[in-house]
């Protein structure tokens, strides 16, 4: 198989499940004639025509209501949001009508909110959001934040055949960036599962999407200097994979967070609490992060690159942690 | 949904015309309505009020948990807007609603309990209020607290019963105050666009909490919400109830004949405050007096008087057969325990199966065609604008969501010719 | 706001209608325009084309950062329209107004240095496009890309404004597309309500990046969008720039009179793609040809001529006048450096202190009167609903804020009289 | 000075406030006739008219954003939202308009929104919520979230003078359940302040809010078995005072978090990270949380006892940690 890009593996993941079920329909902004923003859904209109492409009002409340309502007939609607950062116009529907669905009444809402992501391009300050730690600390939501072309696909698979609401987000940075030949048949990557993506012994780094190949660039780097980091690739933010964090640092006993999202409330605080009541006497050296800075993402290059973690910033922690 | 309760009866009690149909007249387009359908509408409205009362006593005895909202005086319009339906449609109602919530077949036990916070309730306890629903019997869907927000679920439920092939209407209601929030005006618009079969109920009932319409809507009328999108809507006297019902029923059998939503404006008073905490001081003097000569279960009373519908004993049998119901489901929901604190940790994730497929009413084939190929193209006859735009309002759904097909050869997914689009330009924003 | 940019100097040029008023002619409610006029309205659209070709070319060498926008064929709506406003006023461009930044005084170097990240940018490279705004001096609100969200902010503005005792208007924009947003329908019925002075100008475009206004609203008219809110509104040829300027100027008048906002259809079109990465593929035959033959810079060139208010001279003088600017701006921008990278740290919170106090242009006293004391209560004549709202789409705002006031005694805060009112009541949801 | 409860501190505030600075007005849903749902408003209709005192229909959007608009012309909007949680249904303008306004263009946004929070009153899943922490992980926002009368009376004119965005929570389960002596001047309580409410040895809680109370209780049973907990009431999340919990755990060496706020990714995860990186060495056992569940705030009252902290809980806990 032809390597393809992490975009196209999204795409084809989309294909084959329309494909399979009749129940899966997409639904966002320009996703019909146009393909979408990014061109994520690019031929399924002419593959599955008006009725399961359909494009909408500029208006997340009513795409994500809509879904909603869809999905309790039984449909399994993917929603494109044309930028993640629009999420905040739905955060409502969302978190308050979607997210508590089940709990409430018993009424699954299986959905898919697929949505592109994440710095690096210059996006500013409304085109490069990483919003996951609003809907992590939303009970009810599931949230996939894949790093791979095989991931991507496989973990699209799995959220569609869900019964829960899923937010996928796509790092758009990696969107055209990086290849994979994927397996021909039909596969899944199930929810909830972390990878060890590189094996080590003297400290754990955990990350996901963009940023998990920014830590594997480092783990290269401080091989040079002997210093050998195991990398965790989370993929799934909800369920997170507790069991893979926490058996690495029993072996490490040391452990570094990276992610693009701003600071404080990021991710990398809850795993700290969740390792000091799962592994607190593992711990030889102090919890430490790589984040982003707490403030909105700035526009001009030389300030979007202060303000995301950079591989060095991510070594020197690492070196530093190492040496504790 | 839930496990089966084994505590829940059967609903609905025996009715006029009893057993098919819900229980309940089956609805023609007719305009003139059966004795029957009178009497339905009467006792649905005394039932509605029944229950309310019946709450009240309860919360004054500190039973019901949380807030109780009332409808007094507005029962026609939740009892005549429901009516039209039938039970296939779907409907979602508002915390005035209990009314519409009885027609459609939910039994005043669901009410209590769900008040009463009770393990017995359809929530379980989960939830409260008319804060529940019914995905597969009744086609019920619960609403929250957060005002409009039923709009946009509506329509992708009425949506999703046209892609299916059902032939439902969904229908819905928002208060005066509830019509300015950004959910009423991005649901009803996708609506619209869409041409979906739903009927918006606008409940104006002078008041959002202590607030009056002229300070949330500077519109004489509140119908004329509508007009934003080329909606169809009606105004009736949300106090008739036989006036209610007609034109919910005219809005249905327009919406099911694929006619687009419709908006219904009914013109009504709020007798009580907010809720039962709130004396409603704000009323300017008269303003009750007024609406009380023009209560909808007295004027019904009286037209069935005048118009020779019922005697003195038919009245007694249907308030006998209504206090039966509410004693014996006020004992049973009094009876009902508590949850048990485990259950506070259960359901935030549906482990398990859906328990609502997708029921196809039309051939499967017909939405995924082996061969499928729609031309990815906007059709323009006038270059001055979009011909769909000029077009879409009066022209038939089908011509909406097909229009572009044409006989071109069919594409595989993953191959070749879509990568051909998918490089054609690269995507930023 | 930032501390003063000693790096950018004065602006606007000199003009036709020199010195005061911002630089451009002083607008009358005449609505026949003066020869000034209509070669500043010239100026203006061609100024603002040329900036934009400056920034395409600046985007082929890739030196723009992000993404660029186009306002081709548009020109006559951000220019016509801004154009009616008046030093005091306040604007919030949308991405397609450069023409109505450069009018109300932005030097296209702002425009320039915003494109290309530049620390001499109005907001140093912390954001982008027109992604800025001038509060003391200009008094131009910075838009974010949320569609929509403007609606409310100026609303806010309009209100505020009048408080002060300003007589301003606030102008803001939004497309067909973003008319389907929730914070339109939320802010423009909040100015509806309040009778705020808002002119909100409603750009069809016809597309709404790729999907076309059928598919966004079902309505021929986009100004009846104004109809849900008894809003005043007008329709105007968008590639006419005269007529945009007077029913620009009407609606700014009608605002500044206290009469309440207006919602302004401009119909044009978009003959770019979305941004400049959209090859706009997705544009039926026939469209762009059809518009081009109305560009609104050529019809206004034909026009001058026609009616013979400039000659060959004039028409290369203002073109030299604006190649000389374009060439200094570029040059300026082109030579200022990128931000330092700390900036990237500086500025979440306002330290200091504000950049704006309230400028007041009544007697404060008017709103802390002494001994005031309004009556708590909605007023009715009518008992069926309250008076205000039949009231008020036609009464003045005075009789709207204040109709309650009566000359009861004071009252404390903290004291008796207060708590009583607060104790009155449990307050509960 | 007779006591005054909860509510009546911020009415005086508020009152005090408007009487100060004309640049001060209320703008809300039911606060002028009506005074508030909760009555916090009482009063300032009859005593500032009815350009001071706004009514707006059911916008939340509008309501923001109308704010934020009168804001840029100097005044000093204070919102009441009616419960804290429909801020979902104005998330986009705070988060995305209000929150990167001073950030990305120099200008400030003075105001305050005031808004009913907290379980505990059987509210059920819309009317309980402790949303603190999305705005915590938003940069651009000050949040306040005081325990006692003299705090929120102190607390909100310094809100109401900051020249930032601040989000001023006001637990509905303290409204009238307790009462303080206010001083007769004018007094403002600075933000960024935590308080040590009760010294102790044996280990630091943390907590904020209707919690701060349950907390102090908890102390006292503790204290009953000869463990000295020190407890610090939080008041201002952000900007947060790391200094004084810091300072504390350096002397206590262990830290329990309260928080009514549900558990992944609540505050308790991100002082978590923050001890990691300031006072590892210190820390002689697992910073510990107790948290309400990860799940909807459900209505029925045992449903919601479970779902909330309780002062066995807390004393569990703590007992735990000082034997750790
Ligand atoms: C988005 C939102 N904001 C505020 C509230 C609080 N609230 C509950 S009911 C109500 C008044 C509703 O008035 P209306 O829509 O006219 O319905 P009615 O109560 O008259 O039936 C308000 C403000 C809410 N539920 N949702
Ligand atoms: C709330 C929101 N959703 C989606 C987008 C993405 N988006 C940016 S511009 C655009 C199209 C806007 O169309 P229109 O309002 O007609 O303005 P035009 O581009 O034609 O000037 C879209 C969908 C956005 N900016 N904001
Ligand atoms: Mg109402
Ligand atoms: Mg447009």
């Amino acid at each position: 198989m032809e390597p393809v890009t992490f975009l196209e593996a999204i795409r084809q993941a989309l294909f084959e499940e329309m494909d399979r079920d009749p129940a899966v329909i997409c639904i966002g902004e320009d996703i019909s004639v146009y393909g979408g923003a990014f061109k994520v859904t690019a031929g399924l209109l002419e593959r599955f025509g008006w009725e399961r492409v359909i494009d909408t009002p500029i208006s997340e409340t009513a795409i994500i209501g809509a879904a909603c309502g869809m999905s309790y007939l039984g449909l399994r609607p993917v929603v494109e949001l044309q930028f993640v950062d629009f999420i905040a116009c739905c955060f409502n529907q969302l978190t308050n009508f979607v997210a508590k669905s089940n709990y409430r009444w018993g009424a699954p809402v299986p959905m898919v909110v697929r949505a592109p992501s994440g710095g690096g391009v210059h996006g500013g300050p409304f085109h490069s959001g990483n919003p996951e730690m609003y809907f992590m600390h939303t009970p009810g939501l599931k949230i996939v934040y894949p790093s791979t072309p095989y991931d991507a696909k496989g973990l699209m698979k799995a959220a569609i055949r869900d019964n829960n609401p899923v937010l996928f987000f796509e790092h758009k940075f990696l969107y055209r960036r990086i290849k994979e030949a994927l397996p021909a048949e039909d596969y899944v990557v199930p929810l909830g599962q972390a990878m060890v993506r590189r094996k080590g012994s003297d400290l754990t780094i955990v990350s996901y999407a963009a940023m998990a190949h920014t830590s594997l660039e480092a783990a290269a780097e401080l091989a040079k200097e002997g210093i050998e980091a195991e990398v965790i690739d989370l993929r799934t933010l909800v369920p997170l994979d507790q069991e893979t964090i926490v058996n690495s640092v029993k072996k490490t006993n040391k452990i570094l967070i990276v992610h693009e999202d701003t600071r404080t409330g990021g991710i990398a605080g809850e795993i700290a609490a969740i390792l000091n009541e799962q592994a607190f006497e593992h711990l030889d050296g102090p919890i430490t992060r790589v984040t982003a800075l707490d403030t909105p993402v700035p526009y001009s290059p030389p300030l979007e690159e202060r303000f995301l973690p950079q591989l060095a910033d991510i070594v020197r922690a690492a070196r530093d942690l190492a040496r504790f | 949904m839930f496990p089966k309760n084994t505590l829940r009866p059967a609903w609905p009690p025996p009715m006029h015309n009893t057993a098919k149909n819900n229980g309940r007249a089956k609805v023609t387009a007719s305009p003139a309505l059966t004795r029957e359908q009178h009497l339905d509408l009467y006792f649905f409205m005394a039932l509605n009020r029944a229950v309310e009362e019946a709450m009240v006593r309860l919360f004054r005895q500190n039973k019901i948990v949380g807030g109780l909202y009332s409808s007094l005086g507005q029962e026609a319009v939740s009892v005549g807007t429901a009516y039209a339906l039938e039970k296939r449609d779907w409907m979602a109602p508002m915390i005035r609603n209990i009314g519409s919530l009885l027609v459609k077949g939910v039994p005043p036990r669901d009410i209590f309990t769900q008040h009463m916070a009770r393990y017995t309730s359809p929530t379980k306890g989960k939830d409260g209020t008319s804060h529940f629903g019914d995905l597969k019997n009744l086609h019920i869907v619960s609403p929250i607290s957060m005002l409009g927000d039923l709009i946009p679920v509506m329509t992708g439920v009425a949506m999703a019963g046209r892609y299916l092939g059902q032939k439902i209407v969904a229908m819905t209601w928002i208060g005066d105050g509830g019509s300015s929030t950004g959910a009423f005006h991005e649901g009803l618009n996708l609506a619209a666009v869409q041409r979906a079969p739903l009927v918006l109920v606008l409940e104006n009932n002078q008041w959002a909490y202590s607030t009056p319409v002229s300070r949330q809507v500077p519109l004489r009328d509140l119908a004329d919400r509508a007009r934003a999108y080329g909606v169809h809507s009606a105004i009736v006297d949300g106090n008739d109830v036989a006036a209610v019902y007609q034109t919910a029923k005219a809005a249905v059998d327009r919406c099911r004949a694929g006619q687009g939503p419709v908006l219904i404006e009914a013109k009504t008073m709020r007798m009580r405050g907010h809720a039962q905490h709130d004396p409603a001081e704000y009323v300017p003097q008269g303003m009750f007096e007024y609406w009380k000569a023009r209560d909808p279960i007295e004027r019904c009373e009286k037209f069935l008087t005048a118009n020779k519908l019922w005697d003195a004993k038919t009245k007694s049998e249907i308030h006998a057969r209504i206090d039966g119901l509410i004693k014996a489901d006020l004992e049973f929901a009094e009876n009902s325990p508590l949850p048990p604190p485990e259950l506070a940790e259960q359901g935030v994730y549906c482990e398990g199966p859906l328990c609502l497929e997708p029921r196809w009413e039309r051939p499967i084939a017909e939405v995924t065609p082996p061969g499928c190929s729609v031309q990815a193209a906007w059709k323009v006859s006038d270059p001055g604008s979009i011909e769909a735009g000029q077009a879409m309002p009066g022209a038939p759904l089908a011509k909406f969501t097909r229009m572009e097909k044409t006989p071109a050869a069919p594409r595989s997914p993953a191959k070749g010719s879509t990568k051909k689009i998918a490089a054609r330009s690269k995507g930023r924003r």
